[in-house]
């Protein structure tokens, strides 16, 4: 069984997440469950998917929709009778799930990607062009419902009337500076991936 | 007294979509005698979407924040929205706490010719900063007009609460509460004043954000405020921009103004409207204003128990 | 110095040292450390085979001093010294090396390191060994009386058993009454009879017994001595009542006009008057006043109660008394405190009217209690129609307690009879595992299934009135996961019950110190050896009972109140125990007569004798520290087993390869 | 003490019997690692350590000493500790004039239940004396070393 050196599953995520050792300790009592605000609508409440890492049900656990549901809101990890930094996992997972290219829920990535795209071009988020933007590719046949259009319309133009919306995006000034550092940091974090 | 200057770090939402918090932040720390310098060049701190999606950037990315501003000699720097805060916060917590993170993390910084040691700075939430720096005592002092009968629905939301306890409690805090009362307004006995706003939900899945921004609004009626009152840009956004939205999904009719907090503090410091950055909200707020009373409205005699009843628990002060 | 002749036995305990230190090679070369004359390696020391081996060598190569390397000597110490004693050789020409807890225990990662400090700590031991003299340990007599601290029903079990047997026990109660938490109990599981009926004959002993002195509403303020002989300063609280007249005919708290919740017996569900008997059964009988809530201390008026009672047995002015025991024995039953639940604001305890905690219910259900057993809301009318039981509260969860309190599962189980006997409610109990190990408490679970209680497996995350549909409105819902579903769920209920867990008391610590007992990372009393000496702690004399030393349920309790019990019995018929002859002793030829030592002394056991110029160590007071050795300019008071030569020896030794490269591997 | 360049410090740790020891006996139970540097003595309490002994341990080649005894307030003998803490106070004015760094010779608490706190302390010490490097007394000091008399017995 000299193959089967791969390191396991639940070894990953451990490995992957600061204070991710305490995941062994999970006593599987569902406060996190209980306390999430939208474990409702999770197909896998983040006990399960813990007992479901531990088995190692890798294609059930990153295709999960969990994760993508988390508001990172911390209540689970703050009544974690075991101190596991939950939060921190789903964050773990949704990583993993991207890099794999394989996730059931690619609403979130996407407005998560098209957020951080801004903020890798100027260095600031900008609102108006991330929900136009992220609602016309993404999510095109909602957005050009009918009722959606109006809604989102109405919305904008609200905003906009309330100078909520700024039209134009904001650069900071040293943005080559910011570059060199994030470029840099994906080199770090490939080189630990292959490691 | 000299005036002290806070290292501060806006957040990109205060610059647009929230600039009534900027405004009022600048308007309160003018009339309580202390200045915000913003960090020189700042950058957005990746909000909960670059954590999501790639952990080493995203520390990186904060990292470059603390950086600078260790860089400007600052020793705190200051943040009002709590999702930015967090994020500072648990940057520098947790470089200090994994040595390798720390090593990567400055690996990272190098390539902009930057480096930071963790704990050099500590970061702090405006709310915190104002109420144990400034303090009641002076708070109550610069009082020009006492918020005599408001009632506000103290809203602290996730991040100043949660994971680390930097008020008095990750579950019901009452700072906050204690701050309104000092102002001359009671806070009300507003259960889910921890409980999430859904955060970028409404982009995601608005069944889960508007159930979400529709307990909280009922819960905050349902304890007789006049208006929530948010230390967050992001939690202000969903109770306030999609109050309507989360109205038509379940029926009902709330219209509750959501504040800043610095509105608040603003307001008893006698401070204008416009000085505040009213105009900018969805649900109006200004009618409030006509709400404020010229004296102390009477206390509520507790409700008396009945002769029969069994006494409540001693609670301890 | 004539021949000195060491014998060296490195133990494998195992794989517990020699899985990570190379024990034959420690073995190997420790028989070329000065003075060795034979090195062994053995796998189990403390077997008999291994103390054997000592014995016969000790005969066969005459040996004159012994070093064992293995483990702690807190755990085996005793063991070796009685086979030299065995073989002849006087027990403190030994010494042992602790190459087990202080090694392969702690520097399992690194082999080489492990073995080099055993090698250091070995040769401590026998550059040590070879300057320690033989020692006679001092006898004392054991006194035949016992002081039992804490009047529960462990306390009241020890208490009876040594009293039993003709010896005096002074048995010490904080409150008013003896009965501990079991008085305020309604029925006990899983027999379910009731908790005053089988108590109450027991305490009724405890107060009448001919060797029982009862010192109730007392507490312990000082403890000195040592085994068989400790001298105990008790303060016996004023009562403000004359024990000797008061026939405890109640018509003093009958008229008194003051009327107090009362948050020790109650639980804060029933009131009592000022001047008051914890409840009917109390024992002793007679009442107290409450000072800080008596008319008469606050004003000077009233006098009611002193009006009335028809003894005359009121007493005002009465002051608190000090009294001083001497006693062989000390049993520490101290008992436990309950989870405060305040301290898990998300469970909404003290701000939701009808959150109870276990102890209230407990006096809910109560016939005697404050509703005279009814189970009803908090408006003291209503019958719940729905109850939820919430398990581990406080309990198996690190932000508060990470121990498992043992009596939950049960007690919750008991709870949920005893509400759908009386109101025929729904009831829901939400735990995380079900614990169910003593004799018949698994039947019970079983048979509280069958009554129809309902089992939700998850713990609760929040207990909240924010309803969140119309079913919900006025109801407590409480929020969790249903683990075995896998689905969130919300369970609105009219009434909830948290079963509390045990902790150590508040002032455990500071208990503990006054008698030497020290507290674990629980918090609870450490004892001896957790498997094979639950009972007796580090110090001498002083034993522990019930749940002082962790959460434990009633029977377990008794069981461990006996056995503190036996402990005590077994020491009082051996008549004397013999002590450490660790001591300091002056050598008054040399005394120079500073007296420097003399203020050194926290049991001033050295006086200056002022007709030979020169201090004295009175060896029946001296405990052995050693702290005037280390003050005496002239270094003549020598420190029995931890004298400047030994200790002197025993540096130079763990240097040994620092200094002269010895350690390196041959 | 030094092999392949690497300094692994060897510090001499006397340990109270009723608070310390213990503490460090339950870090064994309870498994808990720490380096391999310390080398312990018992002593029935802080009170009985000669300063002496300090010296001895330093000029033997100690690169540190650690005195560990019973949180103030809590000696098995009352004030022990206290006196401990004084001549600690005047022995650590003696060695700062001898030119020895502060991290070297240090005294902390730990009662029974420590363990934790025990291999900390260890840990944390070995830490700051290996950024220290090695002291070398045993070989900077006037040396009459009785054992190296009983060495060349040996041989």
């Amino acid at each position: 069984m000299k193959a089967a050196e791969k390191s396991t599953l639940f070894d990953r995520v451990v490995k992957a997440t600061p204070g991710g050792e305490a995941l062994a300790q999970c006593l599987q009592c569902g406060s996190c469950g209980g306390s999430c605000p939208s474990a409702v609508d999770m197909d896998h409440s983040p006990r399960a998917l813990f007992a479901m890492i531990n088995a190692g049900m890798e294609d059930e656990v990153l295709g999960s929709n969990t994760p993508w549901y988390c508001v990172s809101c911390y209540a689970c990890t703050t009544r974690c009778p075991q101190n596991i930094p939950i939060t921190d996992i789903m964050y773990t997972l949704k990583q993993m799930a991207v890099q794999r290219g394989h996730y059931d829920h690619p609403h979130a990535i996407k407005f998560s990607e098209t957020f951080i795209g801004f903020v890798e071009q100027r260095g600031r988020g900008f609102e108006f062009g991330l929900a136009t933007r992220y609602h016309l590719f993404h999510r095109p046949k909602q957005f050009l419902q009918p009722t959606q259009v109006f809604k989102m319309g109405a919305m904008g133009a609200n905003m906009m009337r309330r100078q909520r919306l700024p039209v134009r995006p904001v650069s900071i000034r040293e943005i080559d500076q910011l570059q060199a550092i994030l470029a840099k940091a994906k080199v770090v974090a490939a080189k630990e991936m292959q490691a | 007294m000299s005036q002290k200057t806070y290292t501060y770090y806006p957040g990109c939402s205060l610059q647009h979509g929230n600039h009534a918090y900027e405004v009022s932040n600048r308007a309160v720390a003018k009339a309580l005698g202390f200045e915000l310098a913003e960090i020189d060049d700042w950058n957005c701190c990746g909000a909960t979407e670059y954590f999501s999606l790639n952990r080493l950037p995203a520390y990186a990315l904060v990292a470059r924040n603390l950086a600078r501003a260790a860089d400007g000699g600052a020793t705190e720097v200051v943040a009002p929205c709590s999702a930015c805060f967090l994020n500072l916060y648990k940057t520098d917590k947790h470089m200090k706490l994994y040595p390798k993170l720390n090593d990567q993390v400055n690996e990272a910084l190098g390539a902009g010719n930057l480096s930071y040691k963790p704990g050099t700075l500590k970061v702090r939430h405006l709310l915190e900063m104002i109420i144990t720096d400034v303090g009641f005592d002076m708070l109550k002092d610069r009082t020009r007009r006492p918020l005599y009968g408001l009632n506000f629905a103290p809203y602290y939301g996730c991040l100043i609460a949660r994971p680390d306890n930097v008020l008095d409690s990750t579950e019901q805090p009452t700072l906050m509460d204690q701050m309104i009362e000092v102002l001359g307004a009671k806070a009300t006995d507003f259960h889910l004043k921890t409980f999430c706003c859904g955060g970028h939900m409404t982009q995601i899945s608005e069944e889960t954000a508007y159930g979400m921004i529709h307990r909280i609004i009922k819960n905050a009626v349902d304890s007789g405020a006049d208006a929530i009152v948010t230390i967050c840009p992001m939690c202000q956004m969903n109770l306030d921009v999609y109050q309507g939205y989360a109205n038509d999904m379940f029926g009902t009719k709330y219209e509750i103004p959501v504040m800043f907090f610095t509105q608040v503090i603003g307001l008893a410091l006698g401070l204008s409207p416009r000085e505040l950055g009213f105009g900018q909200e969805f649900v109006n707020m200004s009618g409030l204003i006509d709400k404020i009373q010229s004296s102390p409205p009477p206390k509520a005699k507790a409700a008396r128990r009945p002769k029969e009843a069994l006494p409540m628990p001693v609670m301890p002060e | 110095m004539s021949e000195q002749r060491v014998g060296v036995y490195v133990c494998h305990c195992g794989h517990n040292i020699a899985g990570t230190v190379d024990v034959e090679h420690v073995a190997e070369w420790s028989a070329n450390l000065p003075n060795v004359v034979i090195s062994r390696d053995n796998k189990f020391m403390c077997a008999s085979t291994g103390q054997e081996q000592i014995e016969e060598d000790i005969k066969e190569f005459d040996l004159t001093h012994v070093v064992v390397a293995s483990c702690s000597p807190h755990m085996h110490e005793k063991t070796f010294r009685n086979a030299c004693a065995r073989a002849g050789l006087n027990p403190y020409l030994f010494e042992m090396a602790n190459i087990r807890e202080h090694a392969s225990w702690v520097h399992a990662s690194d082999k080489d390191g492990a073995t080099n400090k055993a090698k250091s700590l070995v040769s401590a031991a026998v550059h040590r060994v070879i300057h320690q003299e033989p020692l006679q340990p001092m006898q004392v007599d054991i006194r035949p009386e016992t002081l039992v601290v804490g009047g529960g029903i462990a306390g009241i079990q020890t208490a009876l058993e040594i009293a039993d047997a003709g010896y005096h026990v002074y048995l010490v109660e904080r409150e008013p009454s003896i009965g501990g938490h079991m008085a305020m109990f309604d029925k006990t599981f899983p027999t379910l009879d009731c908790s005053a009926c089988i108590l109450t004959p027991k305490m009724f002993d405890a107060g009448s017994h001919p060797h029982i002195t009862l010192l109730s509403y007392s507490e312990v303020e000082q403890v000195d001595g040592y085994v068989g002989n400790f001298t105990v300063r008790v303060r016996r609280k004023a009562r403000h009542v004359d024990e000797d007249l008061c026939t405890g005919c109640g018509s003093c708290w009958e008229k008194c006009p003051i009327k107090v919740i009362d948050t020790v017996f109650e639980a804060g569900l029933g009131s009592r008057k000022a001047i008051y008997r914890p409840f009917p059964q109390a024992v002793p009988k007679y009442p107290i006043i409450d000072v800080e809530n008596c008319t008469y201390y606050k004003s000077g008026k009233c006098r009611m109660c002193e009006k009335v009672c028809p003894t005359e047995a009121i007493r005002f002015d009465q002051e608190d008394e000090i009294l001083e025991v001497e006693v062989g024995n000390i049993v520490l039953a101290t008992g436990f405190q309950l989870f405060d639940p305040r301290r898990i604001p998300n469970y909404g305890y003290g701000r939701l009217e009808n959150v109870f905690t276990n102890l209230e219910f407990e006096r809910l259900s109560n016939a005697a209690g404050p509703t005279e057993g009814k189970i009803v809301l908090r408006d003291g009318v209503t019958e719940p129609e729905s109850v939820a039981i919430v398990h581990c509260v406080g309990s198996r969860d690190k932000n508060y307690n990470s121990h498992c309190s043992a009596i939950c599962c049960m007690a919750s189980l008991k709870f949920a009879h005893l509400v759908m006997e009386k109101t025929g409610a729904k009831v829901y109990n939400f735990y995380i595992d079900m614990r169910s190990i003593s004799k018949g408490y698994e039947e019970f679970y079983h048979r509280i299934m069958e009554e129809g209680a309902s089992f939700i497996r998850g713990k609760v995350s929040e207990i909240t009135d924010a309803a969140h549909t119309p079913e919900e409105e006025g109801k407590l819902i409480l929020v969790c996961e249903d683990t075995l579903i896998g689905r969130p769920r919300r369970v609105p209920v009219d009434m909830v019950i948290l079963s509390a867990g045990l902790e150590p008391r508040a002032d455990a610590q500071e208990v503990g110190y006054m008698f030497g007992a020290g507290c674990g990372d629980t918090g609870f009393f450490t004892e001896r050896h957790p498997k094979l000496d639950p009972v007796a702690t580090v110090t001498e004399g002083v034993f522990i009972a019930g749940a002082c030393q962790g959460a434990k349920d009633i029977p377990d309790s008794v069981a461990q109140g006996a056995a503190a019990a036996a402990r005590v019995l077994a020491t009082i018929s051996k008549k004397q125990v013999n002590l450490e002859p660790v001591r300091a002793e002056i050598d008054e030829s040399r005394c120079s007569g500073c007296r420097i030592c003399n203020n050194m002394c926290p049991y001033h056991a050295i006086d200056f004798i002022e007709a030979d110029g020169v201090s004295r160590v009175n060896p029946a007071l001296c405990k052995g520290c050693g702290t005037c050795v280390a003050a005496c300019p002239s270094q003549v008071i020598n420190g029995a087993h931890f004298t400047f030569d030994q200790l002197i020896a025993e540096i130079d030794g763990i240097m040994v390869d620092v200094t002269a490269g010895a350690l390196e591997v041959v | 003490m030094s092999d392949n360049g690497t300094f692994k410090p060897v510090i001499v740790g006397f340990l109270c019997n009723w608070c310390s020891y213990r503490a460090a006996d339950l870090a064994g139970t309870s498994r808990m690692g720490y380096p391999a540097t310390l080398r312990d003595i018992r002593i029935m309490c802080t009170g009985r350590l000669d300063p002496t002994f300090v010296l001895r341990a330093l000029q033997k080649g100690a690169d540190g000493v650690l005195i560990m005894g019973c949180h103030p307030g809590q000696c098995h003998y009352q004030e022990g500790n206290y006196k401990a803490i004084r001549r600690f106070a005047l022995l650590k004015r003696t060695l700062r004039q001898l030119g020895l760094e502060e991290e070297r010779v240090q005294l902390h608490w730990a009662s029974a239940a420590e363990g934790v706190r025990f291999a900390e302390t260890v840990t944390r010490m070995t830490k700051e004396i290996t950024a220290l490097g090695p002291l070398d007394w045993s070989h900077n000091w006037p040396n009459e070393d009785p054992y190296a008399l009983e060495e060349a017995a040996h041989e």
